[in-house]
């Protein structure tokens, strides 16, 4: 696991994720502007998409492709009722729900550096991969808002304010056509549909250029994470201690289930990643809406602020040498 | 030249194109829009997100008075679910 | 601490170098703009124009009562030929 | 062309409009931020323009350049009259006059679809094409213009009103510097001077990347005319109907001229676009100022709307087929 | 409804973050934020910058008469030094 | 040297900067958004780096590279000392200690335009070069804003006036930690850092597409100087002479430091672009703070809308063709 480590930090889009984090703990005034940031992350999600539909169509639905798929759900379903058991105690139930969601979610930017890195050890992943990233974005959601709903119904207090709760339908659609969603979903079927010749024409643009854009968001993500640490001290340590151990609880089941269905090392990599990353992009954007009662400094910035950073630099690697180790 | 009120909004991004809807069932058509807008309120800090979640809109309606009065009505429970101010100001529009 | 006149544009985008530069023949130097905003008025929907044809400008002038009666003589005509809007109302500049 | 037509939709820029006109349907919070879009736009034409550039140094003033010109010309002149006729006694005659240059002018993302069109059914074009483009944009501006100048005059409305209309030199000014209009012109000068070497030092940003951000424009594109054609209605039954014939009448015309003069078949196609397609870039950049009394509700929606999307996803492939027919 | 002072700043955006942390030590927590704005002042031309050093960002604080009072104080030596304007007004704010 | 300044002028990126002189001296309504001109900013800063990094590895520290940093340093400590000197009796001091600063330090993007120069006329420079860019970044910062603190204690007024100047110790961080310094700097140790695979991978976005990129940036300067030149009467006959005549001075002075050290043609001429250009990006941004007393329309108007064009068009190539002569 060593030297994978230590290619890992020499890869240079995550060696820019630290001079972003650097630069923010100097408090420079660099700042990468928002529209463009933006324009990133959309980047990132139609590139990731585009070719997962055309590996897709590529390899055909295979038996790996199934076995994925089918690990995925159940992580899916898996994870997000174990946080909130766990946290229920702890934190109040609307945020044990949106905590529950977080992790019960995927981060697509992981996720990429995750599939860089499988690659450069020559360990490529299947593309039903980033089927099982799109399949497991939203069920934790779901889940999460029915439990925020049993618990508002089921408390007093809530009655008693008149507050009227976002209706079960209109909490579904932000969910279904949340734009980062969307995209993801339509980029996919897109390249599936394209084909070889419509692979070949976005291939600098999806490809070429795709490392230098990862590491130029990773800066700017470098630089997000150093703001939102100044404000880490607010969720206290059990909860720091959560974001840093559910990664590796959940990466080890999903080391399990997917070492019990003989996943390849590339493949099992790969949901591991998924298992153990927290969605900071979909996740808020429907339970910002939809569980209002939640607070964003504490879901956020578990899984801005201490998963993904921990994910890239130390999860990553180590999940790939557990990998290793387990089929290797 | 017509006295107005000038009534001024910050609120989530995410939720103008509702609140725009609503003031437009009120009757209440015009507005100015500034997109990309960051601060800090009782829910903490707000903007350059990449995402653009946690960002907020300012926006700004010049109206009568009555209709300023049922702005307000429409806001408040909005401000108060999902956050944001809404100030009311005096000036005077410069009919053309 | 000295009583000005807070006098504020919303214009056509393309307008503003040419207001801008009708000001500055008044005598009228000094202003703040903000781009890229959006709205609602007599001429429908406005903004968020890939294209940047159809977008607004707000622009701030704050300034002596007299002046602002010079502003507002100025624009008028353009709100009416070319739309936007003009409201003015009255703040107190803290002098540095 | 039924063949055409499916390759035509299967092209992954053509299926990013499609992904964006659904996104826009379900009313998603996804959105390119503005900038950014406003920056492909310039990129497109920048692009398109030095590509063109280059095209004819390569190629030199051709006969069929010549021809190609010719007819860009005669189009110009003819459309904006035979629109302006048609259109007097339906509506406003300054709404005539905006919409008569609309469709007297020309899309040049339309141009763009329809060049890569063309490029992947092996009928490529040539690079006076891009000239041939830039030539069509003004004309019709003008003859608008001279055409509102001439129903404001005869109109005692107006002179009643007191309203001063732009003189006539601010007006040329206006079209003669509009951006969009120089970004395309300059690019093709440069195109034209920088040579071979320019050339391929060039190439990765104006030819590799470029079908990538094609397809995010188109993209954007697609949530755009979602948006607009939520204001569809106040256009009225028969304008919704001139901006479907009108491409194919203009595009009939295009294709017997081209016929006449012997041109190829990717030449005659991209003939028959310029001729179809309607702009929605300098036309209401200028017409905003030159003709204020016409209402962009109108003119852009019809442009924006109903043309462009029955040009990109009907009108393409089907003049390529009745190209092939006519002349292949 | 609550009177309150709607305190604008127009000030260079280098000196925002300063600016803020200032605010923050005086108990004034919560304003709204604008960048990317231009204009022109004593000090000349600012804003459409490429490198963002000459750029200006437009602040909004609203707030009880006697912190408008303290902010006018904080901001006093910044605008004299670095440049800006400060403007005071009157806003009912809409408590929710 | 007319071949040279020729083919210079007919490189597209020089083109686009005309097109952006031309288009902005008729006021065209032609725009480049400002978040995108912040983003080409940043990404010519960290390709730049990046690429230095990467060469600097891969050619290890030569005894040229040696010589180079010598000669660099010597340089960023004469030419602001230099400049104060002559400009002391003419404008005020700190105005004399700000320009001091400016052309003491050095401007990125026509170090990026000679790089290509000379790579372009078959004479590249060595890595090391981007270390003589970063290093000379700084020094001249330093000295102004220690004239300028000495001018200031020396003047009764200023004691007077109560004013407390910035403390030294946040002048110095202010300049340490300048985002557009930090990001070269990063960027040089992430280059240097990644390794071959890092350099292969990141390729087509730092070296694929940085012409086109540069192009568009040089519009954006084009568009931009010329706005600058509107005010450039203010600054005054005597400081339009100095910026026109310094660059050729501190050139010459490099040219023969250059000479006498035994550099390579490429070395040579990128080491009297760095002697003769002026920063327009780090000093305004630490100077704007160090010294609030200078007036940008100075210094700032001098760097970007005389010294800079007139390197781009005259200089470059005179350099180059003096190298040729003297070591050639
Ligand atoms: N006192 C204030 N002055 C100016 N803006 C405010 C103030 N309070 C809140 N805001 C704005 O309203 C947004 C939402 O406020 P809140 O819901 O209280 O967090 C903040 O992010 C600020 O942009
Ligand atoms: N009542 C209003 N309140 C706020 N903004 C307005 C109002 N009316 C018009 N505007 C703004 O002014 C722009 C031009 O207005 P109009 O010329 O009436 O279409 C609109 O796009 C809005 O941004
Ligand atoms: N009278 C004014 N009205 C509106 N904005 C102003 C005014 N004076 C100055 N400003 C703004 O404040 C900024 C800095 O002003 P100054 O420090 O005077 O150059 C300018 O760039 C403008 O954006
Ligand atoms: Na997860
Ligand atoms: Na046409
Ligand atoms: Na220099």
């Amino acid at each position: 696991m060593n030297t994978d480590a230590l290619q890992n930090l020499a890869d240079p889009a995550v060696l820019f994720f630290f001079l972003g984090l650097f630069v923010g703990f100097v408090r420079s005034n660099l700042e990468i502007p928002a529209p463009v940031a933006k324009f990133l992350s959309l980047y990132l999600l139609l590139s990731l998409g585009f070719k997962g539909g055309q590996a897709m169509r590529e390899a055909g639905f295979t038996a790996d492709g199934v076995k994925v798929l089918s690990a995925a759900i159940v992580l899916a379903l898996t994870i997000p009722v174990l946080a909130f058991v766990v946290l229920r105690r702890r934190v109040s139930p609307y945020d044990a729900a949106a905590i529950a969601a977080t992790y019960g979610s995927v981060s697509a930017v992981t996720f990429l550096a995750a599939s860089q890195f499988v690659t450069d050890q020559g360990t490529p992943a299947g593309g039903y991969l980033t089927v099982a990233l799109v399949l497991m974005e939203s069920p934790a959601i779901v889940m999460a808002v029915v439990l925020a709903t049993w618990v508002r119904t089921s408390d007093p207090a809530t009655a008693a304010s008149g507050g009227v709760p976002p209706s079960p339908r209109s909490v579904i659609g932000h969910a279904l056509t949340d734009g980062a969603n969307l995209l993801l979903i339509g980029s996919l079927v897109v390249g599936y549909i394209s084909g070889a010749d419509g692979g070949t024409a976005m291939n600098p643009f999806v490809d070429g250029i795709f490392k230098g854009l990862l590491a130029f968001f990773l800066l700017e993500m470098g630089l997000l994470v150093a703001r939102q640490l100044r404000e880490v001290r607010d969720i206290g340590p059990f909860l720091i201690v959560f974001a840093l151990v559910t990664p590796l609880v959940d990466a080890a089941l999903a080391l399990g289930i997917g070492t019990a269905l003989g996943l390849s090392v590339g493949d099992l990599t790969l949901l591991a990643v998924l298992g153990a990353s927290g969605s900071y992009i979909v996740v808020p954007a429907v339970v910002r809406f939809a569980i209002p009662e939640a607070r964003p400094s504490r879901y956020l910035t578990m899984a801005l602020a201490v998963t993904f950073p921990f994910n890239i630099v130390v999860g990553i690697p180590l999940y790939h040498a557990a990998a290793e180790r387990l089929v290797g | 030249m017509r006295p107005v009120k000038r009534v001024e909004l910050v609120v989530p991004a995410p939720e103008v194109t509702a609140l725009l809807a609503d003031l437009e069932a009120l009757g209440i058509h015009d507005y100015t829009a500034v997109k990309g807008v960051s601060g800090r309120g009782s829910r903490g800090q707000r903007g350059d997100d990449p995402f653009g979640t946690f960002d907020n809109t300012y926006v700004l309606i010049a109206c009568e008075p009555e209709e300023a009065e049922r702005v307000v009505m429409l806001v408040r429970p909005l401000l108060s679910k999902r956050g944001g101010i809404c100030l009311v100001s005096d000036a005077v529009w410069v009919r053309h």
